[in-house]
């Protein structure tokens, strides 16, 4: 039986995602008359205080933009800053940078299937509630997340904020022994991980096709984490410092963060967009592992985002096993970079999708300007978007508590940021 | 057996061998991050040969040369300190109901190559300190096999002739060396050490080498600069504690107690417990503290020594000073690394001279 | 009766809260032990709970932080800050020096906006705190110790010595000795493990002021190592730039930077 | 003069149970405690001014004075008072619960020394646990000593303890009783002012007394210099001293005065001993 009501929701805070954001949907006359993510995580204007402050300190202060991803962001400063100078750094480099990523991907990709998104399909208000009856999964869940966090520890001492990035490399080589070690503990969790994807695929997740733009580097040897071109699956190939030509920013009211649309229109970056355009570039033993399953990339299902990531967890895995297979302790961990002025763009795969910076720096190595697009304010129109449908194809007729459940759940598909999405307001916001 | 014996530099790796077979697990130095440190060896060929060092207050520097000689250098921030002082080591741990259960005792016997004189003559002021009080100083000592040489290139930091306690190793070793050019004068001190020796089936040494070893000692000896004006400060220190040199040393002091902690003969820590989160179980623990923290000096309600005036004053008449009274002689053996490890490049024969002088 | 424990964020990374969700099997172990009842990244709401304990992440930024910060106090026995945000403001109180209304004019602007101070500051500047832990981030071992003290109805243990101790503790070589690196060790209080000398760097005093933090003394040594009056403010002027003892002596220093 | 060590200075607490928890006031209460070893029990012996460092569970441990007397070997009593982290956590246990003992460490009151003089107790503030200890073993062996004059000084007419205590010395032969507080307000029966306001009453004979003091510094520094002025010889006054103390027996150096290990060769000095820097700021 249905019925034409009106129906007004409002999550004043949304559990389970990272940072502050609320959900508020209006319906009238059976059709959704009002819906927005709501994000009041207060901006703390990172780009202002950059401007000043020496390229050395940089990668120490975009760290503080988001504890779940500072990896992402130091990386995208480090490159960033090295166009500028002209640095060429070392093969070992780049080789440490792709296992720094690895880290925290695994870190990140474990938190959001098991702590964060698993209980929504589970039917739990939280992981920790969900242990009583699921220990398993909520013990394997944390596991993961420690041996991302302790890859990211080789190099950057601590997980959240490390202190081992500088530009032209890291500041300290990790001892063979150890990386030996930490070698058999990713051998180790080889079978958990190509299980878990076996798992995850097995879920009941909702089937409700879409269609979408996915957007993420692309890079010709390898799946992209540090370097590549920004493509789409609509054909759009370009360099990462033509960015801005096909992204507009703007500022919309109810958020305390920056919109990005492609050519006007919402896209995905993330997981989900990675596996779908990149998907041959994954190793063998990831493909074909997850070919025993009955899902196929690239995928117009929205929620087989869990699985992208479950997907990328197997591939971080044996991209670390690779990389620490072939360690040697190099002569010096960094290059030396002599600072001259310029304009330099990085753009790297965080766990969330393409994160994007441009800096201006003087001759001494200071920052003039600086820009940073994070990767959830560039979901947050799709996810506007995704709600919307999402909503409408369940029925707005369902009691409020599913509709409400099904809006969050919709919303922490995507592992928003909102710490992130927020640090980037302009100081001119006028421009709406 | 003669008693000055002889090993060739290409030998010596039958003396890390020889230990090693006598079960002992070897230290010895080695360059690490820009200095020379002491840590587990096995291969000789991985001695700083060549190394030199440039220490000035506040500075250390390490340089290289093709020089063929592995001993070369002055000592780096630490060496037999942490060896048999811990920086920390748990103590016991306690079940909840009281139940206690001694940490286990550190007993890998361990062979130290290249222990200088200032250092031999710390580790009897630690023994004087701790052996007797302290199962797990005594436990780490008593499985030590010290093998030293002789200082032939003290740095600018150096003053343990001004001590009395160097350059040339004169007690406590098992070993001791003289690097020359081509090898070393080996001489035992110990029956152990005589045992291993008598194992290496070496040559006596010659005249003309011992000769070059005793010039090399009075070269060492006539390096040195530095002095402190006194072997004896005691009383002069406590008769001066007022003066107002200690608020120059504090203008300049950053009370982070680096140099009690690179000190060979600093011996203050403190106790502390780390409990399990759920509480039923928590280990104690010891680790070294430094008199200039305020923890050092704390009675409930009252730092004694909150500024860092009489911290450096309570450092500077404690180990000029009142160790006299403690124990028979001044706590410090001129090895310099509190002058060279000092970040804020503070020097206590400087100071010394300000306060002890006319 | 299980004790009820809260985890509240304001303007923040969410990296402190980490301390608590990477614990690993630990977040079971402490689950077991308290109840916690608000703790929103976790799945956890009920912001308004009356507790015996809470944690606050993040700096005061906005109105209505302000107003939230105060029902945070009025709702909890014990007040702890987790990290430098909460506790000295955050790197983002560095918009607290902003000369004029040049970084803040624009952001007013927006109509629908929501409103914003123009400073970020400290918990304790706008309620009591019974205890500040430090660190940006903090780690999981703090909060432990923290916890574990309350469960045991003690005070928790500060640590209040320098990053300098630990760094010989650990015996790490020191890099201001071998290489004049600005290292911000002595002034700065213990905790992290001394993480940065250890990778052969500076410590760029993450975890705030220690006691007795020669400020002064350092400032002047670094100017020695010919560092000029800005960088010198700008070592000062980081994560802990609100914490009084580095604000002051930076604000010195960018004074000098100046003339 | 070296206090008789029963055991060594162990490393390792050994488990005690708290057999009667008394409330002495809002703030101070003594632990009575027996070890749950009985052959520890049995072996365990102290001088008066000795004490031990008790353990709580997973917090730390504090050095506490032994207040019970030597030879009642049923109970060792500790009276605490709750300041700080350790010391409320005490404060909080039951009986029946169990704590650490180590000890005892250092050095106590030179009870031997004093037989056959004038035994003369100053304390201030709250500083009375050390002595009792002593005024306990005196008036046990009463024969042994001539006549015992206890002087306390608190700051408020409030913190005095154990008042019953004092009136019930008051009454014994040969010992007078003197009471002051630098405030003293409604139905407080005793004198104002501070501690050396007792000394003119207190007839001290110079050469027949032995002074043992406990308390702040600057109050043992002022009592030292009223006795220094009244003749009573520099090594007739003794004092408990307190630095913090990591170990108990001679190792962390927390507790240097000078040359001294406040733990070891103290925490009861003769005046001498510690004469030179006795009062000099950052010692
Ligand atoms: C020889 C000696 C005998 C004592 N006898 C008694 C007694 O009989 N009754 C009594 O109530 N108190 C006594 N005290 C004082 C008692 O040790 C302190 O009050 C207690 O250590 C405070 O600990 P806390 O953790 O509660 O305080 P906090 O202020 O929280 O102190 C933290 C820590 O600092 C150290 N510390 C603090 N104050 C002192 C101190 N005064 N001496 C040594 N270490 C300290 C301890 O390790 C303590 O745990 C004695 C002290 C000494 C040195
Ligand atoms: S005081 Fe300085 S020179 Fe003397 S032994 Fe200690 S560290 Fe060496
Ligand atoms: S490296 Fe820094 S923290 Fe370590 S001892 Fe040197 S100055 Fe102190
Ligand atoms: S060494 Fe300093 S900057 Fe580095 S983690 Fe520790 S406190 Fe932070």
């Amino acid at each position: 039986m249905s019925e034409r009501r009106d129906i007004s929701i409002n999550v004043p805070v949304l559990a389970r995602v990272e940072g502050e954001g609320a959900m508020e949907i209006e319906v009238r006359d059976g059709r959704i008359s009002d819906l927005k993510l709501r994000i009041f995580e207060p901006p703390r204007l990172f780009e202002k205080f950059l401007e000043g402050r020496s390229y050395a300190e940089v990668p120490d202060i975009v760290a503080r933009i988001c504890g779940i991803c500072p990896v992402a962001y130091q990386m995208s400063a480090a490159h960033a800053i090295e166009s500028i100078f002209g640095a060429r750094t070392t093969p070992w480099v780049r080789e440490m940078r792709r296992l720094f990523y690895c880290g925290e991907w695994i870190e990140s990709h474990a938190l959001h299937i098991h702590l964060l998104a698993l209980p929504d399909f589970l039917g739990y208000e939280s992981a920790i509630a969900m242990a009583a009856d699921h220990p398993e999964e909520v013990k394997r869940g944390l596991r993961l997340q420690e041996l991302g966090n302790s890859l990211v520890r080789l190099l950057g001492a601590r997980s959240v904020h490390p202190v081992g990035v500088r530009a032209g490399g890291f500041f300290h080589a990790p001892r063979a022994a150890d990386m030996a070690a930490k070698l058999e503990e990713c051998r180790a969790a080889l079978p958990e991980m190509e299980a878990l994807v076996r798992w995850v695929a097995a879920l009941d997740l909702p089937d409700d096709p879409q269609s979408f733009t996915s957007v993420a580097l692309r890079h010709p040897d390898e799946y992209a984490f540090n370097e590549g071109r920004i493509v789409s699956d609509d054909g759009l190939d370009i360099d990462i410092s033509e960015f801005h030509q096909h992204f507009q920013e703007s500022h919309i009211p109810h958020a305390n963060a920056l919109h990005c649309h492609l050519h006007g229109k919402p896209y995905l970056v993330g997981p989900l967009a990675r596996v779908n355009l990149n998907y041959m570039q994954l190793p063998e033993a990831v493909r074909s592992n997850l070919e025993a399953t009955p899902v196929r990339f690239p995928s117009n299902n929205m929620f087989h985002s869990a699985l992208a990531r479950a997907v990328e967890l197997h591939f971080a895995l044996l991209e670390a096993i690779r990389i620490l297979e072939n360690y040697t302790v190099p002569e010096s961990p960094y290059v030396e970079v002599t600072p001259r002025a310029g304009v330099g763009y990085g753009c790297t795969e965080a766990p969330r999708g393409i994160l994007w910076h441009r800096y201006e720096l003087d001759a001494q190595g200071r920052v003039v300007q600086a820009t940073i697009v994070p990767p959830t304010s560039q979901n947050q129109a799709r996810i506007e978007e995704d709600l919307r449908r999402s909503l409408e194809a369940m029925g707005l007729d369902q009691p409020d508590d599913a509709i409400r459940l099904r809006g969050e759940t919709v919303i922490r598909n995507y592992d928003p940021c909102i710490s992130c999405a927020t640090h980037f307001l302009k100081v001119d916001i006028k421009r709406e | 057996m003669a008693e000055y014996q002889f090993l060739p530099r290409q030998e010596l790796q039958r003396l890390f061998d020889r230990l090693r077979t006598a079960g002992f697990h070897c230290i010895a130095p080695q360059v690490r991050d820009g200095a020379i440190v002491y840590d587990t060896l096995a291969d000789a060929a991985a001695l700083p040969q060549g190394q030199h060092d440039r220490q000035a207050a506040g500075s250390y520097r390490l340089e290289r040369d093709d020089s063929a000689r592995c001993f070369a250098w002055a000592n780096g921030p630490q060496a037999l300190k942490p060896l048999t002082f811990a920086p920390r080591e748990s103590l016991w741990r306690a079940e909840q109901g009281a139940d206690f259960t001694p940490a286990a005792l550190h007993d890998l016997p361990t062979a130290v190559l290249g222990v200088r004189a200032c250092d031999l003559a710390a580790l009897q002021i630690h023994d004087l300190h701790f052996r007797n009080n302290d199962p797990y100083y005594a436990a780490r000592r008593e499985r030590l096999f010290l093998v030293a040489v002789n200082c032939s290139h003290p740095a600018e930091t150096c003053f343990c002739v001004s001590t009395g306690d160097g350059p040339e190793a004169q007690s406590g070793f098992d070993l001791v060396l003289d690097e020359l050019d081509d090898g070393y004068i080996v001489r035992s001190g110990t029956p152990v050490g005589g045992a291993i020796l008598r194992d290496l089936y070496l040559e006596p040494a010659g005249a003309a080498q011992r000769e070059a070893a005793q010039q090399q000692n009075a070269a060492a000896v006539a390096h040195q600069t530095r002095t402190l004006p006194g072997r004896n400060l005691r009383d002069t220190l406590f008769a001066r504690l007022e003066h107002a040199h200690w608020d120059d040393v504090a203008a300049r002091c950053l009370s982070c107690g680096n140099c009690t902690a690179v000190c060979p003969t600093c011996f203050c820590h403190s106790e502390r417990d780390e409990p399990a989160l759920d509480g039923r179980s928590s280990v104690h623990y010891r680790q070294w503290d430094s008199c200039f923290t305020e923890g050092h000096s704390y009675i409930h309600g009252i730092v004694i020594r909150a500024e860092t005036k009489f911290r450096y004053r309570q450092w500077l008449t404690h180990k000029l000073g009142s160790w006299h009274d403690q124990y028979g002689r001044s706590g410090c053996v001129g090895c310099g690394r509190c002058i060279s490890w000092c970040p804020a490049a503070i020097d206590i024969t400087a100071e010394a001279a300000a306060l002890c002088g006319s | 009766m299980k004790p009820k424990v809260a985890v509240h964020k304001f303007s923040s990374c969410d990296g402190c809260q980490l301390a608590f969700l990477n614990l690993g099997e630990g977040l079971l172990q402490l689950n077991a032990l308290v109840d916690i009842v608000h703790f929103a990244e976790a799945g956890y709401l009920n912001e308004n709970a009356k507790v015996d304990l809470a944690f606050v992440e993040g700096s005061i930024s906005t109105p209505h932080e302000l107003e939230r910060i105060k029902h945070v106090r009025e709702n909890s026995k014990y007040l702890v800050t987790l990290g430098a945000c909460a506790t000295a403001g955050g790197l983002q109180a560095l918009r607290n020096m902003a000369d004029g209304n040049a970084w803040l004019a624009g952001v007013y602007a927006g109509p629908e906006h929501i409103p914003f101070l123009p400073t970020s500051t400290a918990v304790a500047q706008h309620v009591r705190v019974d205890l500040e832990l430090w660190g940006c981030p903090v780690n999981s071992r703090q909060v432990v110790l923290a916890v574990r003290d309350l469960l045991f109805g003690v005070a928790p243990r500060e640590e209040t010595e320098k990053v300098c101790l630990e760094c010989k503790r650990k015996g790490t070589v020191c890099v201001m000795v071998t290489k004049n690196e600005p290292c911000m060790g002595p002034v700065t209080r213990t905790g992290c493990g001394a993480l940065c000398p250890s990778f052969g760097r500076d410590c760029y005093a993450c975890f705030g002021p220690a006691e007795n933090a020669e400020t002064a003394a350092l400032a002047r040594r670094f100017e020695g190592f010919g560092l000029l009056p800005e960088a010198i403010a700008h070592r000062f002027l980081f994560i802990n730039n609100g914490a009084p003892a580095f604000h002051a002596e930076g604000v010195r220093w960018q004074e000098k930077s100046h003339e | 003069m070296n206090a008789p060590q029963t055991t060594s200075p162990a490393m390792l607490p050994h488990a005690a149970e708290i057999v009667e928890r008394i409330e002495e006031s809002p703030t101070i209460f003594t632990l009575r405690l027996r070890f749950t070893d009985p052959a520890v029990h049995q072996a365990y012996g102290f001088v008066p001014g000795q004490f031990n460092m008790l353990y709580l569970h997973g917090v730390g441990e504090v050095p506490i004075s032994i207040v019970s007397d030597p030879e009642d070997e049923h109970m060792y009593d500790h009276t605490i008072r709750s300041v700080g982290r350790v010391t409320r956590g005490l404060a909080a246990l039951k009986v029946g619960d169990r704590i650490g003992v180590r000890g005892p460490f250092g050095r106590g009151w030179p009870v031997k020394e004093a037989e056959g003089r004038d035994v003369i107790i100053a304390t201030g503030g709250l500083g009375c646990a050390p002595v009792v200890s002593v005024i306990n073993y005196v008036l046990r062996r009463r024969e042994r000593y001539g006549r015992l004059v206890i002087m306390q000084g608190v700051k408020h007419a409030a913190d005095l303890i154990w008042r019953k205590r004092y009136e019930e010395w008051a009454a014994l032969p040969d010992t007078q009783v003197l009471l002051t507080a630098d405030q003293g307000g409604h139905g407080w029966p005793f004198r104002v002012g501070h501690i050396p306001v007792l000394f003119d009453e207190a007839h001290i004979d110079p050469q027949k007394s032995i002074v043992m003091m406990c308390g702040p510094e600057g109050m043992m520094r002022a009592v030292i210099a009223d006795m220094v002025k009244r003749k009573v010889p520099e090594e007739s006054l003794w004092l408990s001293m307190e630095r913090n103390m990591q170990c108990g027996a001679g190792r962390c150096g927390h507790c240097q005065h000078g040359g001294n290990f406040v733990c070891q060769d103290g925490p009861v000095f003769c005046y001498p001993e510690v004469k030179e820097l006795l009062g000099v700021k950052g010692f």
